[in-house]
């Protein structure tokens, strides 16, 4: 735990001083004379245009980290509504949102993201859309049988009994029951999405004018051939590793809060 | 006979990084530099382009009359079919029926009338007007079909069956997987114009060239410019091209305000071609002319305007226009501001897609001067249909074929049936349009090198569209293990910029 | 309920009730094919410019566009329900691009990224449940703990950059091989290509299934019956690798059947990477040539994979469990 | 193992487990030592959470992964707690065996019941596939599980079919040592009696069966022994007969009064105060780590501490006395078991012996023997004049005995204050027994007085919450026959109760008052005697009022008293 919060502190600090930079400084780096080494005015020398690589890496850090809380806050709060809506609806319109689960969920989404960009190179902001529109049936399907168990509960039925209205049974007893899948989803969409950021730019789907760390991973490994792997290659992959990672323990610990009361001791 | 001293390969393989260019016949080959590549190892033309000029290639003597309304062949005799049967005037007749019955993207026939059998190995060609690139653009570049096979053929596209193959080239089929982008040919030790000097010749996909190339797996490979100090000192041989593809702003004419001379000019030199060159390419690409040809094209013209980069004069011819500049900010006659969409497609040479950086120090430049620009990163195919239908403002975008025969400057700028979809479709200058269409049926060089200086100054002026750079092909490949591969000057065919010239697998010393 | 006590009297009614489902199941699972159809369907016919266009018009070659001949021949729309019937009869047209029936096409190209893709799944799904069940019951061993710590900071890494990670690992030493440059097909020149693509999509897969499986143990290991399993005097291992197991088994196996589509986008991103030529490769080749029946071809094929797996997933997992989905249905909550 | 002494199949020595939890640990065993002997059944009874199961899981080996465990179980002497895991594992099934206590959790979920059943046949006895199933579905069959059933999963059964068919899965490989843990909780009368009698014949000489239940009847009916644990501590061990007639300690006492027999018609009253579990914790880094009760009201914050080393029972026995709460009591062996009492067991409130009164009317009272045990409730019933009242007079010591002597907690009483301090008397009729000038407040300070007590106003106050009566001054101020016969009776039960009587002489207490109010007032009694172990004498002529909530009724007929009026109940009350 202890090198989770290190690393928890390390991202705040990079996203702090992204956001920094897109504050302070001129949104577009300035230009120097392409492929210089590291060196003191540079710490991880210039890109191929010409860009402060360290520059770049931050900025792409913060881009792709907002990118991600967006897409992952949004994926959450579409599938938790719709995750919940079946039983206020009915059956038929249960049956409805599986099959259209079913659907959302087999169909190869990067196949239709290449659709989709092969229309127009989405930015980010369109590019997360999509992504959002073909990842929140995981999130409901996961929702909606969570919910569906809470609803079975004992004391649900007990409260119905008593008379209690769905919507009221909904905000008292089932949100606070889903609250922990609820956060655990966020945390998995939040991988989710740093991953098809950097997969979909790295395959040149996403519109490349803005900084992120696929796009970095993207042009870097162009001059796979130059000497560059240490300082332009390397940040971004390990970034985005570590973020990932830090995600994943971020997840596991909110995991583990969530489930020591809920789970036995082991027989 | 000479075999012994000159070496020979076992087994050349050719690294491609896109790897599938369709299958090696004209009809299915994929109408770009490396797919006619491709077929020409299988097929032989006419003639042929080499370093020395036009070189005999099935005709083994040629000559047609000063008015350029006839040409005469004699087929070579030697010339053998794959299949074994002699090549003759029959085929060469059929070839030409053939093409105008189903058009070949690659070369154009329509300037030929008919073509008359004159004797067994002879053909005169009856040509419907003079035209100037015929040697380069059909005669060297126009892969003639057997007979006996093609005459069987209904419906040509998407015929790939085994005798599709058949030609007459140093190369014998052996099999193609497109998907995987393999192709595999062996030798025509048949051969009519010497001895073929390379047993296996295999195109190859590769993912990164450069440490295929160093571990010996790819014989010669298209490299990036990069790459040639790491190849150079692991003894690989590097060849380089004349500029030959061209990065390019396209402007819609029926659109203000590119629709006005001025602003285009001023808007050109807004536009600094020096810093692209060194940031997006690091100077491995030349600041690109605004009439067009590049310096080493034969046809090129000293020209004084040069419309470098110059903001200063760009606010003077713009105030003069009519609009302000406040605060860093352009504004037009009704005080808004100028907002200008860029349609991009990241192209570059060999039609793949690149880097696309030159969008990004484009919108730089532009917006220092006050305007707003919205770039549109958008797939090829969307791009041209976008500008075959004039749905544009500006287009960044590129294309090759700026080596050969200048017949493609009427195709670069004229709008009529043939042009290219990169065409600036521009028609509004009516001398302009008189010179282009003087220059293609021009026989005599030196007359035409004159008209052609005009059209490159009134390109400078007019900008109908607005290059940007040249880009040069760079090939490496290693000494021993492969012939001496060389980039054609003025590019073979009608032009293509690629090291891949069959000849250089010929060694036709003994023909003398 | 009539047919079961009436007219299928050699059913015995467990039998009944599993091939209703079944039957349900398929149905549902058509309607999904149906609807995909459909949107092939769509999205390709509204795909701006064509195969002629990409093909013969951005070249500098000058060929004379607008040839009705080779305009029409490249330009054949057949209207949905016609497209509906091919897709029916099999008859899954034509590939401009590769000059073969789509299926045919296909069908060379999709043993190798199925080899791809169902090894690589299967690796992770095994591996994942394997290493899963392991842990879960050496609980505060430090081999559970490292491969927790190591599987949760991995989980989730994109198949991209494992891939790269391999190839600069390996490009220092041993080249990854690229399958084009092979001229012959044996099994050991195949495996030879297949090793860094495969282990590049399994080792970006098994975190995932690791964490997913252990997950799901971790709970059922506390399940009382296995205390009664236990007292039974049954081994361990039988324990671990029957009871723990098809406990385990149903959700791993339906969230396998989720991750699936991830997989299979993995796969394509690192065919990319080692220029792999599979459907991945085929696909965006397609596209950018605007080979609109391959286009439809591969998005079918690729979404009948996915759900094939889900139906595969869900199969055993009837067989396993007949009554695991039942349990999430809503009619008693409405 | 000495001679004679009996071979024992199953074998508890020194067992202490703990469950640690995350700020506290559980003392879910203290030091258990328990035998189950050859060819015989021992029953464990106890309350909910006082360990059974663990009792029970132990002796299978099992201690859950948070527990702590201490001392061994000999399973046919080897310790299972502690010998080898694959020892054990051979032991499990084939020598001991355990029923779960709840089926419905303890099967598997994703497998049907057949197929749990076979599969020991098939990974223990190398039965092949078909062989063990054939085999298993016989075995189900003689438990009552028609063929359908055998092949449904653990959630399509219903709870009676899984509990027998985890019985018969418990029997199956035939064990020596099978342990029962709620065989018959969710059976109906007439399958528990079949398969009592299965667990009846599976009682071989060989065999032994430790049965655990909460429902004595099962456990009289067919259990040897009986063991009586009480918060993870045996606290009496004792034969099957003393369990029916009379068992001694308080606690098993009162658990046998909390138990429905058959044939028994009073009101069922719970043991006084509820448990919750035995904790062994720390409050803070200086404290001491000590051992203490938490009630279900209170919070592991705010707990009652019992002293180290009192009766664990102490908080809630009616017949506590001071030495409980720091005393540990040890086990006073008999020949029948032993129990571990301070007190030696429930102790006599009132022991009568020879008592005679003789009215110059010809009425003679003689009743040679007449005892009533801490906290039990007698109703004498007879015709009028058979000299109830008498007995209850002489009881209380208003009427002196012509011979005879009267013990109060084994102490002899000869004089009249012994009487008041043990001896509350509620009369017939209220408004006869107060002074109608006084008001109310005044009838409890003259109690109070007359007891030699202070009247607080605390202890007036809580003497009338007690009763459920108003506490205010303004009721305070009321005359006493403005108070309803309701109201002035439990007035009357207030001023009985000060100083804490142990005995309450009650005669004919509702004879005067309507049904409902009756009813409240019976049931004010009831409540007495559980929460404050109050023992009471009840005379009635209203039998099945005696029924409702009498442990055991006498009858009193010219002067004799005779305790056969409750032929008709069971033969354990
Ligand atoms: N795994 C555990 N962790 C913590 N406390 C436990 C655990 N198992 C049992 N306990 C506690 O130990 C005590 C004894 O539990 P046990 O299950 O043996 O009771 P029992 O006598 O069988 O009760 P019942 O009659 O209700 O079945 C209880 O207080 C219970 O809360
Ligand atoms: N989900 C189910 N699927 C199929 N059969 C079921 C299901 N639940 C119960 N049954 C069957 O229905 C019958 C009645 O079950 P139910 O649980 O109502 O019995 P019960 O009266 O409560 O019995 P018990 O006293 O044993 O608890 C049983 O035969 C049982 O096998
Ligand atoms: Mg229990
Ligand atoms: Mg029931």
């Amino acid at each position: 735990m202890m090198s989770y919060r290190i690393m928890l502190l390390l991202l705040f600090i990079a996203v702090l001083l992204g956001l920094l930079f897109v504050c302070l400084k001129d949104y577009e780096p300035a230009y120097y004379q392409p492929f210089l080494p590291p060196c003191k005015d540079h710490l991880l020398g210039t890109n191929d245009i010409g860009y402060d690589i360290l520059t770049v890496f931050l900025l792409s850090v913060f881009n792709s980290f907002v990118f991600a809380v967006f897409v992952s806050f949004a994926t959450v709060v579409i599938g938790t509504l719709l995750g919940n809506i079946s039983p206020f609806l009915g059956k038929q319109s249960d049956f409805l949102l599986r099959k259209t689960f079913d659907i959302i969920i087999v169909i190869p989404n990067i196949l239709l993201l290449i659709f989709f960009s092969s229309l127009f190179k989405p930015s980010m902001f369109v590019a997360g859309t999509i992504i959002v529109l073909l990842q929140w049936a995981t999130v409901s399907r996961v929702i909606r049988a969570k919910a569906i168990s809470a609803w079975r509960k004992g004391y649900i039925v007990i409260s119905r009994q008593m008379g209690a209205s769905k919507g009221g049974i909904f905000f008292r007893h089932i949100l606070p029951e889903l609250m922990p899948v609820i956060m655990v989803m966020f945390v998995n969409k939040l991988r989710m999405a740093l991953f098809a950021e950097a997969t979909l730019t790295f395959l040149g789907l996403i519109d490349l004018s803005s900084f992120s760390l696929g796009k970095m991973i993207r042009y870097s490994t162009n001059f796979y051939y130059l000497d560059v792997w240490w300082n332009w290659i390397l940040p971004p992959v390990f970034a985005l590793i570590c973020i990932i990672s830090l995600v994943n323990f971020f997840g596991l610990h909110l995991e583990k809060v969530f489930n020591e009361h809920i789970r036995g001791f082991p027989v | 006979a000479c075999a012994e001293n000159s070496t020979f390969y076992d087994k050349v393989v050719i690294g491609d990084t896109k790897g599938n260019w369709g299958y090696p016949n004209p009809y299915a080959h994929y109408p770009r530099g490396p797919g006619y590549t491709r077929m020409s190892f299988l097929f032989d033309s006419l003639l042929w382009k080499t370093n020395d000029g036009i070189v005999l290639a099935l005709a083994e003597k040629w000559s047609y009359d000063k008015r350029g309304k006839k040409y005469y062949f004699k087929i070579n005799d030697n010339a053998l079919w794959h299949d074994g049967r002699n090549v003759t005037a029959e085929d060469v007749k059929f070839t030409i029926e053939y093409y105008k019955k189903h058009p070949y993207g690659w070369v154009d026939v329509t300037d030929v009338k008919t073509v008359e059998v004159i004797g067994e190995n002879e053909v005169v060609f009856h040509m419907a007007r003079p035209s100037a690139p015929f040697i380069p653009n059909v005669a060297a570049s126009m892969p003639i079909l057997p007979k006996h096979i093609w005459e069987h053929i209904e419906n040509p596209y998407n015929n790939i069956q085994k005798e599709t193959f058949i030609g007459s080239g140093p190369f014998v089929f052996e099999s193609s997987d497109p998907v995987r982008g393999f192709y595999h040919f062996k030798r025509n030790r048949n051969y009519y114009l010497g001895e073929v000097i390379v047993d296996n010749l295999i195109f190859s996909k590769v993912s990164n060239p450069l440490i295929f190339l160093l571990k010996n797996r790819i014989d010669v490979s298209v490299i990036q410019p990069e790459m040639i100090d790491i190849l150079k000192k692991n003894n690989f041989k590097i060849i380089n091209s004349q500029s030959s593809w061209m990065k390019k702003l396209l402007i819609n004419h029926n659109e203000p305000p590119f629709d006005n001379k001025l602003f285009r000019k001023a808007f050109y030199l807004c536009i600094n071609r020096e810093e692209i060159v060194r940031q997006a390419h690091r100077g491995f690409a030349e600041p690109a002319n605004p009439g067009m040809l590049p310096k080493q094209h034969m046809y090129y013209c000293q020209n004084n305007n040069m419309l470098n980069y110059n903001p200063d004069i760009a606010k003077k011819l713009f105030s003069e226009l009519g609009y302000r500049f406040e605060n860093g900010v352009m504004l037009d006659g009704d005080n808004k501001r100028i907002v200008i969409d860029i349609l991009v497609s990241d192209i570059t040479a060999g039609g793949e897609i690149g880097i696309g950086r030159d969008a990004e120090i484009l919108k730089k430049q532009l917006e220092k001067m006050g305007m707003k620009i919205n770039l549109l990163h958008l797939d090829q195919s969307i791009i041209d249909e976008r500008v075959k239908n004039r749905k544009f403002t500006v287009v960044l975008t590129g294309h090759g074929g700026i080596v050969g025969d200048p017949a493609f400057l009427n195709r670069l700028i004229l709008c009529e049936n043939g042009s290219s979809v990169n065409s600036a479709c521009y028609e509004k200058n009516d001398s302009l349009i008189e010179l282009l269409r003087e220059q293609i049926v021009e026989m005599d060089s030196n007359k035409r090198k004159k008209i052609l200086c005009q059209i490159q100054s009134i390109l400078s002026e007019d900008l109908p569209s607005m290059p940007l750079y040249y880009l040069s092909g760079y090939a490496a490949y290693n000494n021993e293990n492969s012939p001496a591969w060389y980039y054609t000057k003025g590019g073979y065919s009608i032009g293509i910029p690629l090291p891949f010239n069959k000849m250089a697998c010929v060694n036709n010393d003994d023909k003398e | 309920m009539m047919i079961r006590n009436s007219g299928l009297p050699f059913l015995d009614f467990k039998t009944y009730g599993f091939l209703k489902r079944l039957l349900f199941l398929l149905t549902s699972y058509f309607v999904v094919i149906f609807v995909l159809i459909s949107l092939s369907y769509v999205v390709v016919a509204n795909l701006p410019g064509d195969y002629y266009i990409s093909m013969y018009e951005n070249t500098s070659t000058g060929f004379s566009a607008g040839n009705a001949d080779i305009q029409s021949f490249f330009q054949k729309e057949i209207g949905y329900f016609g497209y509906l019937y091919d897709i029916v009869t099999f008859n899954w047209g034509y590939s401009f691009l590769y000059a073969k029936p789509v299926l045919q096409i296909i069908g060379e190209v999709l043993p190798r990224s199925l080899l791809l893709v169902v090894s690589a799944g299967f690796l992770s799904l095994v591996f994942g449940l394997f290493l899963g069940i392991e842990t879960a019951v050496r609980k505060s061993h430090p081999i559970e703990k490292i491969s927790v710590f190591f599987n949760s900071a991995v989980d989730g890494v994109p198949e991209f950059v494992v891939g790269l990670l391999f190839l600069i690992i390996f490009s220092t030493g041993y080249t990854p091989p690229s399958l084009s440059v092979a001229e012959d097909y044996t099994f050991f020149t195949i495996a030879g290509y297949m090793i860094l693509p495969v282990v590049s999509v399994a080792v970006a897969n098994i975190p995932g299934m690791f964490l997913i499986a252990r997950n799901s143990v971790i709970t059922d290991m506390v399940h009382p019956c296995i205390l009664t399993a236990k007292g039974k005097g049954l081994t361990d291992f039988y324990i671990k690798y029957k009871h723990l197991l098809i406990m385990a088994l149903p959700p791993v196996l339906s969230r396998f059947g989720i991750r699936f589509g991830f997989i299979l986008t993995g796969a394509l991103v690192v065919e990319n990477i080692f220029s792999f030529p599979g459907l991945g490769t085929l696909f965006f080749e397609a596209i950018q040539m605007r080979d609109v029946n391959l286009i439809r071809g591969i998005f079918l094929v690729s979404a009948l994979f996915i759900i094939l797996m889900n139906m595969l997933a869900d199969t055993v997992i009837h067989i396993i469990y007949p009554f695991y989905n039942e349990k999430r249905d809503i009619n008693d909550v409405l | 193992m000495k001679k004679g002494e009996m071979y024992n199949n199953l074998s508890i020595k020194n067992l202490t487990i703990k469950y640690r939890l995350k700020a506290h640990e559980i003392l879910a065993l203290d030091n258990i030592n328990l035998d189950v002997p050859v060819g015989k059944c021992i029953g464990l009874v106890g309350e909910s959470g006082s360990g059974k199961t663990t009792i029970a899981k132990a002796c299978m080996g099992f201690v859950s992964g948070n527990g702590d465990v201490n001392g061994s179980v000999f399973v046919k002497d080897t310790d299972i707690i502690n010998a080898d895991k694959n020892i054990a594992k051979k032991l499990r099934g084939e020598t001991v065996a355990l029923m779960f206590q709840k089926p419905e959790m303890y099967f598997h979920p994703n497998m049907s019941i057949i197929s749990q059943l076979a599969e020991i046949f098939i990974k223990r006895r190398n039965y092949n596939r078909n062989d063990a199933f054939k085999e298993a579905s016989e075995k189900l069959s003689s438990f009552y599980i028609d063929e359908i059933h055998q092949k449904l999963y653990p959630h399509q059964l219903s709870g009676g079919q899984l509990s027998r068919a985890m019985l018969c899965m418990s029997m199956l490989l035939e064990p020596d040592i099978l342990i029962l843990d709620e065989p018959t909780a969710s059976l109906d009368k007439r399958h528990k009696e079949l398969i009592l009698e299965k667990i009846q014949k599976y009682r071989t000489k060989s065999t032994s069966i430790l049965l655990i239940s909460h429902d004595l009847e099962v456990v009289t009916n067919i259990c040897d022994d009986i063991y009586v644990l009480y918060f993870g501590e045996i606290v009496e061990k004792l034969s099957n007969k003393k369990f029916c007639e009379r068992p001694a300690h308080p606690y098993t006492f009162a658990l046998k009064r909390s138990f429905p027999f058959e044939g028994s018609k009073k009101q069922l009253m719970g043991i006084k105060g509820d448990v919750f579990s035995r904790i062994v914790h720390r409050h803070d880094e200086s404290h001491f780590q000590h051992v203490h009760t938490v009630n279900v009201e209170e919070s592991f914050d705010n707990h009652s501490h019992i002293a180290e080393g009192g009766c664990l029972f102490a908080p809630r026995c009616p017949q506590k006395i001071n030495q409980c709460f720091y005393e540990k009591p040890l086990e006073i062996a008999h020949p029948e078991g032993f129990v571990k009492c301070l007190r030696g067991g429930v102790v006599k409130s009132l022991h009568v012996v020879g008592v005679e009164k003789s009215y110059s009317t010809d009425f003679r009272m003689y009743i040679p023997r007449f005892s009533i045990y801490n906290g039990e409730l007698y109703s004498i019933v007879g015709e009028t004049g058979s000299g109830k009242t008498t007995f209850a007079k002489i009881v209380a010591g208003i009427i002196k005995p012509d011979s005879g002597d009267i013990f109060f907690e084994d102490v002899k009483a000869e004089h009249a204050a012994l009487f008041s301090k043990h001896v509350g008397f509620l009369p017939q009729n209220p408004f006869s027994s107060v002074n109608p000038r006084f008001s109310v407040g005044e009838v409890l300070y003259e109690a109070f007085e007359l007891k030699r007590l202070d009247a607080s106003e605390d202890k007036i106050t809580e003497i009338l919450r007690s009763v459920k009566l108003p506490t205010g001054s303004e009721f305070l101020g009321m005359n006493v026959m403005q108070l309803n016969a309701g109201s002035l009776q439990r007035l009357c039960l207030a001023r009985a109760l000060i100083g804490e009587p142990s005995i309450l002489v009650a005669d004919e207490p509702t004879s005067s008052l309507d049904p409902s109010i009756q009813a409240k007032v019976v049931n004010m009694l009831q409540t007495l005697q559980v929460e404050y172990g109050l023992t009471v004498l009840f005379i009635t002529h209203n039998i099945t009022l005696a029924q409702k909530i009498s442990d055991k009724i006498f009858y009193m007929s010219s002067g004799t008293l005779t305790d056969d009026y409750t032929g008709s109940i069971s033969k354990c009350i």
